[in-house]
Order: structure tokens, then sequence, then C-alpha cells
């Protein structure tokens, strides 16, 4: 009983309002504490979520048109799962970016006038807009270019190269444009699918080895920087143009994908 | 004082299985994403599978014949080569895989110009969206029997026989 | 326990996050690479001198058909000599010199 | 005193326990109920790290590749050499002969031909090394992990073969699971048999002297396309002896590069195999006192790897070895040059079987 009224005596000394008010004041600051700080960087951790999970389909989708392209393969299909954002195709005709290629030699356009009028080669795109509009993330003519922040890299770089292993220099360009008949865009769960046409093959034996100069045209300077920094690879530019000295011979191929639905 | 600590027991549980599945599910919702199926494995495989399937056709059985492949082109047999394809591909120690399908293609160069005609194929009908992959073989036919018209000129030469498979 | 089970579970998925950024699979790397190709030219390149043909034609056929379909450089030289295989697809670069 | 104690000690436990343990299982279960909620979801979320099939299935496409494409590999920097021709033969090392080398110099275990020549198909793998590779009895099962799986993981296998031509399938590995997620490959592979070559033993000009000599002249068989090729050294060679008129017997089997010796006594050796399935070695008959009785049929094997540099000093890339066969009836023998044109009498000619196809599986996990 000694033991009891002990007990008793002790808790006397202590206000229960007041313990319940500092633990209650604690809580309270905890929670606008992480309401303040944590779920907006939560939030914004799952922006940056989407936005890889966007360019790791897009590389996925690269992979699927070099099927489509180089092994032959008629049809390809992928899963996308598109949120923070749209999905969208914007087929050739309708956009402000295209390539030119020009034999400095005599100033030849060698990019046929038949197939693409202005002897101008519009890709199109497959574009990813995130939601407040200040990244996107394009499938560009065989590459994936990202804007962010008044600024653009190119994530994966399409397959153009040169071959100097012979006596000859011989540049390769490839090209892919895509169409539809409709336009497509996408928030969600989406199925692209997509076709290949018959590509378009252009072969120039030069008579002599003459430059040959690649411009890329963006008016809204979306993907400016990454083409620069790509074309750097080839020769060194400090604009979206670059000039390729002593060019032997020139083969270009147009691939066409057509997407058929989303 | 009884009843009190009663409240904070069952209390203390809900909270903490809340907060929990809340933060779970947060987490969960916020980082994982939809990966598109890995495709690429059945690709890789069906792909080891066909071009296997073609060098081991391309290979004469005996020294200085023909291959098997070169004499299903030479005389246009498509129903000798699909079965000697099927039997190559569909063959399994166990059973539990579809069946596989093709449709092949040869393409053949004349002059500058590159032509092409259907060769075999496996009978069924495509409807064009099968998960398909495409492998090629380059067969050295040194005389045509049998060209199917317009046709190949007539010399020795490499033609590249597509082959485009599916399973079932 | 709440706490340290969320923060665990954070962790992962700070580390799954990294792991997604790994775009490319094994066998995307597999497709990638044009094995069969390249063992394909070299099979043909030695069925055909076998077969004691005039090679030139024969070589056109495998580099037209190639660039056509497969928007590959291939390049075969063919003397009494020396055998040159040479293949480029801007990704996989391959030389051969074989002394006969 | 004990009374106020038991009293103190009944009424304080009587009062809360019961309540308390009720409270607390209620609390404890709907947080064990979310504990387990959240650990579904947290092994859900792993599943994209962990990826173990795409692994299994690059194991496995590797596997195949050693396979079908490679013909293997032994370390010949530790004496293997001496043991064994070249780098490519892990099949040539026999266990009961070097049984220390055998095991901890092979590298990988590979299928396919040698890599002698530029111009060797990819795609053709010997039959001796399929049948090596897939008896049960001469490897260990963690063996074949080290040699063609690697990997610092334990992962399991089960590889077969089925012969295209009818034949009988054969496996090594566990059963494959019908529960788990597997890595799968398959691979079409041509198979490359034992050469062979059927011999009249009767000599018609009576010059035989009861001896035959059948001589494996190397440069006569480097003649073809090296997809066709015949290796005496590399492979098993079969000879099939026939046209015996009379009962007789073998009295003796030498290898003579020039000299002539006894064969080996150990593997690799030359072998008498009979009709009846009765096998024997070639390794001195005629001391044991039972000179063999042969018969139509009997077949002389060579093993892969005996008839080589290894047992073979003296010998040229360009030379020959000769088999001598002694028997006891004076009428039989004769020289056979063995090679592919028909250059020994009775119209004996030289024989590669048909190359065949066979689907190679394999499954990792």
């Amino acid at each position: 009983m000694t033991k009891k009224s002990k007990k008793i005596h002790k808790e006397s000394g202590v206000s229960e309002t007041i313990g319940y008010i500092i633990l209650f004041g604690i809580m309270t600051t905890g929670i606008a504490l992480v309401t303040l700080y944590g779920y907006p960087v939560l939030l914004n951790e799952q922006a940056n979520a989407n936005v890889k999970n966007m360019e790791r389909n897009m590389i996925a989708l690269q992979s699927d048109v070099k099927s489509l392209n180089f092994k032959n393969v008629p049809y390809r299909e992928n899963t996308l799962q598109i949120s923070g954002g749209v999905f969208k195709v914007e087929k050739f005709s309708t956009d402000t970016k295209y390539f030119k290629v020009i034999n400095e030699t005599g100033n030849y356009q060698l990019i046929p006038a038949a197939s693409f009028p202005g002897n101008e080669f519009h890709p199109g795109q497959l574009l990813f807009i995130s939601e407040k509009g200040d990244i996107l993330v394009g499938l560009q003519n065989g590459a994936v270019v990202k804007r962010e922040q008044g600024g653009s890299t190119m994530l994966s770089e399409p397959r153009w190269f040169i071959d100097s292993s012979g006596s000859d220099k011989i540049l390769v360009l490839i090209f892919t444009q895509i169409d539809s008949d409709a336009d497509y865009a996408k928030s969600g769960i989406g199925i692209l699918q997509m076709s290949s046409e018959q590509p378009v093959e252009v072969s120039y034996l030069l008579s002599s080895a003459s430059p040959i100069r690649i411009e890329y045209h963006d008016t809204e300077s979306d993907y400016f920087s990454a083409w620069r920094n790509y074309f750097n690879t080839f020769s060194a530019t400090t604009d979206s143009t670059v000039t390729i000295p002593s060019v032997k011979k020139v083969i270009m191929k147009f691939y066409k994908v057509k997407i058929l639905g989303l | 004082m009884v009843n009190e600590n009663g409240v904070l027991y069952t209390i203390e549980g809900v909270a903490a299985g809340v907060l929990m599945i809340t933060t779970a599910y947060l987490v969960v919702s916020t980082t994982v994403m939809f990966t598109p199926g890995d495709s690429h494995i059945i690709d890789m495989q069906l792909e080891q599978l066909g071009n296997d399937v073609l060098a081991s056709m391309d290979t004469p059985i005996r020294y200085g014949d023909p291959s098997p492949l070169e004499l299903y082109i030479t005389d246009n047999d498509s129903s000798g080569f699909s079965n000697h394809f099927l039997l190559y591909a569909n063959t399994a120690a166990q059973p539990g895989f579809g069946r596989i399908k093709f449709n092949s293609t040869v393409y053949y160069r004349k002059d500058a110009d590159v032509g092409s005609y259907h060769f075999s194929d496996s009978g069924d009908i495509m409807t064009g969206r099968e998960h398909m992959v495409n492998v090629n073989r380059r067969v050295f036919v040194k005389d045509y029997t049998n060209p199917p018209p317009p046709g190949p000129d007539d010399r020795p030469q490499s033609v590249l026989l597509e082959v485009t498979l599916w399973r079932d | 326990m709440g706490l340290i089970i969320s923060v665990s579970i954070f962790l992962l998925a700070i580390i799954v996050n990294q792991s997604m950024l790994v775009g490319q699979t094994t066998s995307e790397s597999v497709l990638d690479f044009p094995k069969a190709e390249i063992q394909d030219i070299r099979n043909e390149v030695f069925r055909y001198r076998s077969a004691e043909v005039d090679p030139d034609p024969i070589q056109a056929d495998i580099e037209t058909l190639t660039l056509y379909r497969k928007s590959a450089l291939v390049d075969i030289s063919n003397t009494s000599e020396r055998l040159t295989i040479h293949y480029n697809n801007g990704v996989t670069y391959y030389h051969e010199v074989i002394q006969i | 005193m004990w009374i106020e104690k038991f009293h103190y000690w009944v009424f304080h436990h009587t009062d809360d326990s019961g309540q308390l343990s009720i409270d607390f299982v209620v609390g404890l279960s709907i947080f064990m109920i979310a504990f387990i909620i959240v650990s579904t979801m947290s092994a859900g979320l792993l599943v994209g790290l962990q990826s173990k099939t795409i692994d299994y299935d690059a194991v496995a496409y590797r596997t195949g590749v050693i396979l079908a494409e490679d013909p293997g590999e032994i370390d010949e920097t530790v004496g293997v050499a001496y043991i064994a021709p070249d780098r490519y033969a892990w099949d040539l090392i026999y266990p009961d002969y070097y049984p220390a080398y055998h095991e901890a110099n092979m590298m990988r275990m590979g299928l396919a031909m040698p890599r002698y020549y530029y111009d060797i198909p990819s795609q053709i793998v010997m039959s001796h090394k399929t049948e090596q590779f897939f008896d049960p009895s001469k490897y260990e099962r963690d063996f074949y992990k080290d040699k063609i799986i690697f990997g610092d993981y334990p992962y399991n296998y089960y590889i077969t073969i089925t012969p295209l031509d009818g034949g009988q399938s054969k496996s090594v590995g566990d059963p494959v699971p019908q529960k788990q997620q597997t890595g799968y490959i398959k691979r079409v592979v041509m198979v490359k048999h034992p050469a062979n070559v059927t011999l009249n033993v009767f000599d018609t000009t009576g010059l035989a002297n009861g001896e035959m000599t059948v001589s494996f002249n190397f440069y006569n068989l480097s003649s073809r396309t090296p997809g066709f090729m015949v290796y005496p050294s590399l492979e098993r060679s079969i000879i099939n002896l026939t046209n015996f008129s009379t009962p007789t017997t073998i009295t003796s089997v030498k290898a003579c590069s020039p000299t002539c010796e006894d064969t080996q006594p150990t593997t690799p050796t030359i072998w008498i195999k009979k009709p009846n399935g009765e096998v024997w070695r070639a390794y001195q008959i005629s001391p044991l006192g039972m000179a063999l009785s042969v018969e139509n049929g009997t077949l002389i094997e060579v093993d892969p790897g005996y008839l080589s540099k290894r047992y073979f000093p003296n010998l040229g890339p360009v030379d020959k070895i000769d088999v001598k066969m002694v028997f006891s009836d004076p009428t039989l023998g004769g020289e056979k040059d063995f090679s592919y044109v028909q250059e020994v009498s009775f119209n004996e000619s030289f024989h590669q079987p048909n190359l065949t196809a066979a689907v190679l599986e394999a499954w990792v996990w």
C-alpha cells in the first residue's frame, strides 16, 4: 500500500492539460513541417520521375523505330504510361523544324525535291510536354532530344556515320520521318502502334571529294543545342550547321514511320 | 487509468498502420513506373532462333553439295523450305512454347536496282499486328533453274532471304 | 517502427529510381550487335570463293542488298592472296583481313 | 503480512492485465496487418530492381553461345600443351590419365569445331564433344556451372540436345521447375560425326602376310574445306573390318610413326569393338594369352586426341601415322591409305557421314 500511495503522490505533481498541449503542439508543428517541406519535395520528385519515365519510354520507342528501320520489322507496338504531361504525335508537315543537306561545291541541294518539297526534310516528332510545359522530350529524326531550362541535350543519337576505312570518305545519313493519319495526343496509358513504309534511298558519288553541309533549322530553337552538339562529333561547329570536308560519297536513306494509333 | 492504457494501444496501432500505408502509397505512386514489358527478351530469343535455323539450313550436309537452302531457292521450292524451316524452328525438348510462324521474301540485285519476290510462308494469315522479328541470310545461288518472274538475272549471285517470324 | 519502415522504403525507392535510369537491357544490347550479319557475310564470302565464280558481281550483290535492306556499308575485296571484309552500320565496325 | 502481499498482487494484476492484453492484441493486430500490407508492397517495389528473369535469359544466352559457337578453351600455360595439342582441346584431356590437369585447367567447354581455319562454319559442333559433354559419369554437376554458366550467383541449369535425325536426346542438369521463371535459349546446330572406313581385310594379291596397315595421311586428309575435313588427331576414327572368310584372330594392334609401338594402356587409345558388344583395349592383346577372335563388323576405334603430337612426338603436320593390325591368318591384310581418294584397292573409300541437325536448349534459373 505504501508503494501505491507513493505513486499517486508523484503523479499529482504533473498537469495533464499542459502535457497534452505540449504533445499536441509538437505534433502540429511536425505535421506543418512535413506539409511545408516534405510534400513539395515529394511532388517534385514525382515530376522528375515522370520525366525520367518518359525519357526511358522515348529510348524504348527509339529502339522500336530502329527495329522498323534497320531490321525491317513491318509492325511494332509499345505500351506507354504517360503521366505528368501529354504525349503527342507531331507529323512531319506541320512543324518548323527541318534539315537540309548541301554539297558546297556548286551549292547543290542533296535532299531530293521530288520526295521532299523545297529540298527540306521535315522529320516531325513524337513529343512529350511536361505539365508545366517547361520540359520537352522528343523522338525526332531517330534521336531522343530533351529541352529544359532554355537548353537542349541529345539523350540518344541517330545512326549517322562517316566511313573512311577505304580511300574514299563515305557519309551515311539516315533520316526518319513521323507520319500519321490523325493528330494523336494522350495522357495516361496508351499503346503506340507503328508501321514502317518503304524507305527512299539516295546515293551520290561525287566527282571529286567535296565539303558537305548539313543544316538544322528550328525556329523555336527547341533542340538547337542538341543538334549542334551532335554535329560537333562530325566536325567543329558553333551553330546548328556543320560542314564535313572532302566527302566522296553521300548515302541518304529516308525512312518513314507511320503511327497507326495511340 | 486502465481505460487510458487500452485506448492508447489501439490508437497507436491504427496510427502506425495509417502512417505506414500512406507513406508506402505515396512513395510507391511517385516512383514506380510502368515499364514497357521486356519484349526484347522474346525478340532476342526469336532472332537467335531464326538466324540459327537459316544458318543451319545454309550449311551443306555433305562436302561439295549445295546447301539445302540454296536448293530450295534455286528450285523455288517453297513447301520444301517451309517444312524444313518449321521442323528446325519448332523442335523443342519440352512443349509449352507457341508454334513458330513465318513469311519470307527473297531480295535480289538486278543491275542497279533491287527486286524481290515472295518466297515461302507457313500458311498463316498475317494480320500485320503480330509481335514479329525479321532475320535474314545471304544465300549463294549458283544457277536459278526456275526463277519466278519478272525474276532475277540468270547468273551466279547472292540473294538476301528475309524471314519474318512470330509465335502463336 | 512505422517511421523506420517508411524511411527504409523511401531509401529503397530512391535505389529503384536510380535503377530506372538504366534504360538499356542486356537483350537489347544483344539485339543491337550484328553478330549474325557478320557471320552471314563471312560465310557467304567463303561460299562464293570456293565456288570459283567471278566474285565481282556477287560482291556487288552483297554490298547493294546490305545497304538497301540493312542500311549498313559492306566492302569486300578479294584478291588471290588477301581477302578483306569490311562492315559498318554506324554502331558496329568490323574489319577483317585474311591472308590466304 | 503474506496475506497483505498476496492481496496486493491479486488486486493489481487482476485489475490491469485482462484489459491490457485485449487492447494490446487489437493494437498489435492492426499494426501487423498494416505491416504485412506495407511489406507486400515493398516486395513489389523491388521487382523492377532485381529483374532476375532478364539476368537468367542473358545467362542462358551466354551459355548457348558458348556451347554452339565456342570450341572451348584450356589453359595451355601450365603444362597442358604437353598433354593436348592446343588450347581448344578441352575434350582431349583424359581424366584417367591426367586427373589433376583435367579439371583445374579447363576454362570453357564449348562444343563447336576448333578454329584452326578462318573459314570454319560457325554452326558446326563435334559429335564426340557432345557425347563427352552429356555423359553423366564424366563431370560433376557443379563443374558445368564453372565451365559454361559462370557468374557468382549459383545458377541452376538444364541443358539438352535433341538430334533431328531421330537419335536419342541427351541432357545434363536438374529438372526445369514448372512454377518458376527460367531463362531460356534455343540454338540449332549441325553435328559433325566421326569419319569411318569399311575395309576389306581379305587380300587377293596374296602378299598380305597377315598384316594390315592403315595410314592416316594427314596431308591427304586436309584437302577439303574445313567444315568437312577429317581431323584424325581431334576426332574419333572408326575402321570397320569386313570380309573375314574364315574364323580368325587378331594378335596385335600397333601404332607406327614411324617405328611401331604398343598402343596406350590408358585412354586415349585404340579399341577393338566386337559386333556382340564386347570392347577390348588394343594394348598388348597377345601377352594376355588370348589372341582376340574377330569377325565381320569388328570395329577398330581410335580415341580423339590419340593420333597427336603428344603421343607421337616425331609427328609433323603433313606426316602420317600408321595403325598396323596383325592377324593370325596370313591371307588377310594389305596397305590401306586413309584419305579421301580411292587410292587403295577393293574400292574402299573414306567416308565422312553427313552433317545432321540438332536442337540445343538451355534453361537457367
